[in-house]
């Protein structure tokens, strides 16, 4: 879960990292209350990248200035998220602008950190990033991560401040379940000293059992969610909105993915990506069902499911009953396979479904029933 | 020959009393793996299946020399449970369970080799070596011997896939479930090492899909001048970019993850890389022509086999 | 820095540990505008043990009977404290109380986590608690902890929940630098969960760099003291008002301690213990003479310094010019010793002061001008 | 002989470009320790106070052989020094500086002790070999050679205490300040094993307080049936109860923190226990009389010699 600047922020003040002195206003009528010391950043909060260069940083040189520049970010849209607020900071006196982060890297076995002496908007275009693979946090090791930096980076003192902070920011993406927290710029200042000028932080989700602010976070972002969106996650369910309108209930990322594939190939258009993988029971299929019985854009469901743990026939019994509880009409196609898979031909016996043996066969018939209601 | 498990391979449960892993301990007794025991900290010294159920690892070992583990617990204590694997003497551990931080994915990886171990998982069915053991949930219908090495990323891809293989007369050495997470405690580039050093491994087969960088260690075995003959098919052709599909790590952010970026790396490098599971079996096919273009021909192989549920459990494992 | 239970519970729950849904008041005023599920625990909040004992938690079986404990317990004091609020929850049905605490040990080399089957207030008067030596906080292993429990608690499930407990308060002590996080009672209610009823939680103020909330505390804890003490801590003089005449400026723990004692065997008291030794620069000097000239019961000043680091000749010059410029009365006697010593007396020589070559001498002169001040 | 440190340990500075560490580093030197070098990050290959300036340990360590250092850094970037010198070949390793938070306290001495290296610190002047070498900045003229071996919580209480007894012409082996914080590099109970095993040290003496439970450990030695003779120095009659007397671990908590019940357990394990500073010089030479009453009688010790600031230099090693 990627945080906004402003949240991102409040993460490293409180792991002791210096940010500069912040006011977060969700209106131009909040900020009009606020006394600012001009020029001021005015920055659209919105957790999504490539903000700067599409005019989501602008910088105010009066307190009028300030609060039309918060009413246009206001209503724009970056990475197709509004906004849900500006943060207005000092415009800070730069001397030299740096990339520090530490992300989660498989090829070092845990965490990584990333320095480049070039930081701001185009460090992805400019030389790639200095490169300490750490591991797990505990395997820090300063004089380890000086070293790499002394390739590079010629400001012994700077060098010292970067190791510092690396230790911090390990310590922190550990302890906080962050996965990445990425500093550009950390901006060099003319009195020497260096601060966050911004900060894209990405938190665990998975960690949300032991950490009650991304607990927090994620209910405040399912609730943000679509309702259709909304209800799925509540169910445990994965759901995904693509353009098509062949409605795909599904067990496994793969295996939904490649279903979705097949669907292309037969000429037919996904609806959406569907796993229900994480609540393979008669109220994760109902709801499934009712998400994309209630989705006017989907003519035809292919229900695909290929089960270890999960026990075919079970299924198939559950999606007998759904069947003839169900009130929409749009046809659905079945394949299950699995564990069990031998037994759905005799649960489906007499109550018309039928269970294709070939995966193939099945994206064919649905995408052709999606063609047919597609001209009709 | 099989890599990581096989007939020898004494098994226990940790977690044997809920209902996965009574479910997983009696499945994996019926293919015939050596499931020697349980073990739940709260429910010692009863029977669970038949198995005796003990209160931990090291009691567990001690009484019944076993030394693989399955482990099914929730995300929350999983660390905890693998650590108390590795240091009870269990050298291959399975933990299917998703969901699991990533910074406990660090840790479990870190604990297993500190201890000389191998991890599968998380976020896997398991790996099964055909006709020898299993150790996992995948469906064991799908599996037969024979000679084809199979890394997958996603669970019931891999189902799909080596149901398809099997019933085309595919069999296999061993299939890794490396599992979809972006931590893995094995991961891509460890799973071909093994199956390239297993003698009767003649070819390898890799399920993959978008995000991470996975294929990209595919590509570079491949491109070894000993590497076996590599097959892969990449999914996620449909998928959008900026979206999550389910695992962790598939996630479309840079132009490296998308599915084009990495069929093209595989096609440079050699592999027979195909985008669609219905091209898998001739993928396959060729790549085991490849190796030996005496003996078959691409063309002999039907893809799917609909006359039967149940495949052939035909194997090619004589031929090594 | 013991923190309060309402802040110590706040820590628990931002670790995903299960607390009760608890309302703070700092008046029974604002007790009156909240609604109450009673009955409810109405709880002294204040940084000090022993708060049950000394009727601090009181049930109240109606909103009326809270407000009126709540108004009782505002005005006494704990362990000399005032309670700052009080904090308000639902009264717990109980099944079982236990004990569990993880602190820093030397005898663990580092973190040990205590467990007692039996817990509540008697908790010092019973058994002594089992005991997991961890050590450095990423060598706990929930399999010894287990083990050990195991030895005295007989319901395993619940030793289940307290192995993962121990697992979240070891990572919350090293990840938020508490040196003790005691859940006293750990309650066990009758639907089986197990939630935190009571928090004692200290923190370590020396990691204020690395943690914002700690630095924010330590700064309210200062604004706190009475004048003199936080003009001390301030000033990076550490400063405890004792009982007697003899005014103390001392550099180092134990070097003042053990003026203090000679001070009480030559028939003095010692007014104050004042280790200069974290900040011996003329500032500091300065502000120590302050603090003590304007302390009415402070009589005469004793200057006891041996140096090390600090350099005994600067420290003269400084105490002469301190002696030019001071304007109290009050008689000052001088032992200095330590790193160039030797230049101390010709440094004072023409100035009227005098330096003590035996400790012994200038303790003895200081508690005779004190008496001769009592009798005076 | 001496513990831990002596005419042959190789010496670098960390930190050596502050103002701390230049001042010890030629202090040390004109105590004619061997200081070959310093270690700076932001400033290497410079020289400081004649000593050339690396740019870390390692570098340092290839270049010099050193094998000890004292570390003069703030308490925020302590533990990797600490790191870096005991991974880099140090064995003995000094950190002085107090404020360091308790967590880093306990990686300290666990990276000491996975590294075979010792640590004394925090909070502490360091350690000193009178005659031979001195890592740390107490005040030189406080000691001589001689036979008693040093154990102190406290820095300035004890170059008091090392004062009076150096002026009695009581001598030290080796004076280690373990400091004043909970979890030390070297605690009490080990300070007494080095001790106990150096064949030169003939007593003990124990500088402590109120508050921690060091002093149990020393009355656990003294209780030993081959103990040496111990004498002991406890300060803080005067100090209240519940408030933190400067030290970390300076706070009277329970009973077993009170001067007094501390009195009691060393008296009761034969310690010679005194609770003033002015007793300390009989007690030591009461200590001493009990291993050689032929040669001493404690009368003959005067506590203190008013007629010159700078002690008598005479030790007793000669005895050994």
């Amino acid at each position: 879960m990627l945080l906004t600047e402003h949240e991102g922020k409040r993460l490293l003040r409180e792991a002791g990292i210096k940010v500069p002195p912040g006011t977060l206003v969700r209106s131009p009528a909040a900020l009009a209350r606020r006394k600012l010391a001009c020029p001021v950043a005015v920055k659209a909060q919105v957790p999504s990248g490539g903000r700067g260069k599409a005019g989501g940083v602008v910088r105010a040189a009066t307190a009028a200035a300030a609060r039309r520049a918060a009413r246009r970010i206001l209503g724009m849209r970056f990475g197709g998220e509004k906004p849900s607020a500006v943060l207005v900071e000092p415009w800070l006196a730069i001397r030299r602008e740096v990339y520090l982060s530490v992300t989660v890297d498989p090829a070092a076995d845990g965490y990584v950190l990333l320095y480049s002496p070039h930081g701001g908007v185009d460090i992805e275009g400019g030389e790639p990033p200095l490169r300490y693979a750490i591991g797990p946090a505990h395997r820090f090791r300063s004089y380890r991560l000086r070293e790499i930096l002394a390739t590079a980076e010629r400001d012994a003192a700077l060098r010292e401040k970067v190791v510092a902070l690396g230790r911090r920011l390990v310590e922190l993406a550990s302890s906080r379940d962050c996965v990445t927290v990425e500093i550009n710029p950390l901006a060099l200042l003319e009195d020497g000293s260096v601060v966050a000028a911004d900060a894209k932080v990405v938190r665990d989700e998975c960690a949300a059992f032991r950490a009650a602010d991304i607990q927090a976070a994620v209910e405040a972002t399912h609730r943000r969610e679509p309702k259709p969106i909304a209800r799925a996650l509540a169910g445990d369910l994965m759901l995904v909105w693509l353009d098509g309108d062949v409605g795909l209930i599904s067990g496994g990322a793969g295996m939904t993915m490649a279903t979705m594939d097949l669907i292309g190939d037969a000429g037919g258009r996904p609806a959406c990506f569907l796993d229900c993988s994480a609540n393979p029971t008669p109220g994760g299929y109902r709801l499934a069902f009712d998400l994309l019985d209630h989705e006017p854009k989907v003519k035809v469901i292919l229900v695909s499911i290929f089960g270890g743990l999960t026990q075919m026939d079970r299924v198939a019994r559950v999606m007998k009953e759904i069947m003839q509880e169900r009130k929409s009409r749009k046809p659905v196609v079945f394949r299950l396979n699995g564990t069990n898979a031998r037994r759905v031909e005799e649960i489906f016996a007499g109550s018309g479904l039928h269970n294709h043996t070939a995966l193939e066969d099945a994206v064919a018939e649905a995408a052709a029933i999606a063609r047919k209601g597609a001209r009709a | 020959m099989s890599v990581l498990i096989d007939q020898r391979s004494r098994f226990i449960i940790q977690g044997v009393t809920g209902n996965v892993g009574r479910f997983s301990a009696r499945d994996m007794r019926e293919y015939g793996t050596a499931v020697v025991g349980g073990v739940s900290a709260a429910s010692p010294g009863m029977e669970i299946e038949g198995f005796p159920v003990f209160p931990d690892v090291r009691a567990a070992c001690a009484a019944t020399r076993a030394d693989a583990s399955v482990i099914y617990v929730p995300a929350t204590t999983a660390l905890d449970h693998v650590v108390e694997a590795v240091e009870g003497g269990i050298k291959i551990v399975v933990y299917p369970g998703d969901g699991l931080p990533v910074r406990d994915a660090i840790e479990m990886r870190a604990a297993a080799r500190a201890n000389g171990a191998t991890l599968i998982g998380p976020n896997t069915p398991g790996l099964i070596s055909p006709g020898k053991a299993k150790a996992g949930f995948m469906p064991s219908f799908c599996y037969a011997p024979g000679a084809l090495g199979v890394i997958s990323r996603s669970g019931s891809l891999s189902y799909e896939a080596c149901f398809r293989l099997t019933s085309a007369g595919l069999g296999q050495t061993t299939v890794i479930g490396i599992g979809g997470d972006p931590i893995k405690g094995v991961s891509a580039a460890e799973a071909l090492e093994l199956l390239h050093a297993d003698t009767e491994t003649q070819a390898i087969v890799y399920l993959g899909e978008i995000g991470g960088g996975d294929e990209y260690d595919v590509a570079t075995y491949a491109a070894r001048r000993d590497a076996k003959p590599v097959a892969a098919l990449i999914v996620g052709r449909q998928a959008p970019k900026g979206k999550k599909m389910g695992h962790a790590a598939a996630l479309i952010g840079s132009h490296a993850d998308t599915h084009s970026a990495k069929m093209k790396a595989l096609a440079t490098a050699g592999v027979h890389a195909v985008g669609a599971v219905s091209e898998l079996v001739p993928a396959v096919a060729a790549a085991l022509n490849v190796l030996k273009p005496s003996q078959e021909s691409s063309g002999t192989f039907t893809p799917f086999d609909k006359a039967q549920d149940r495949p052939r459990l035909r194997g090619r494992s004589s031929r090594a």
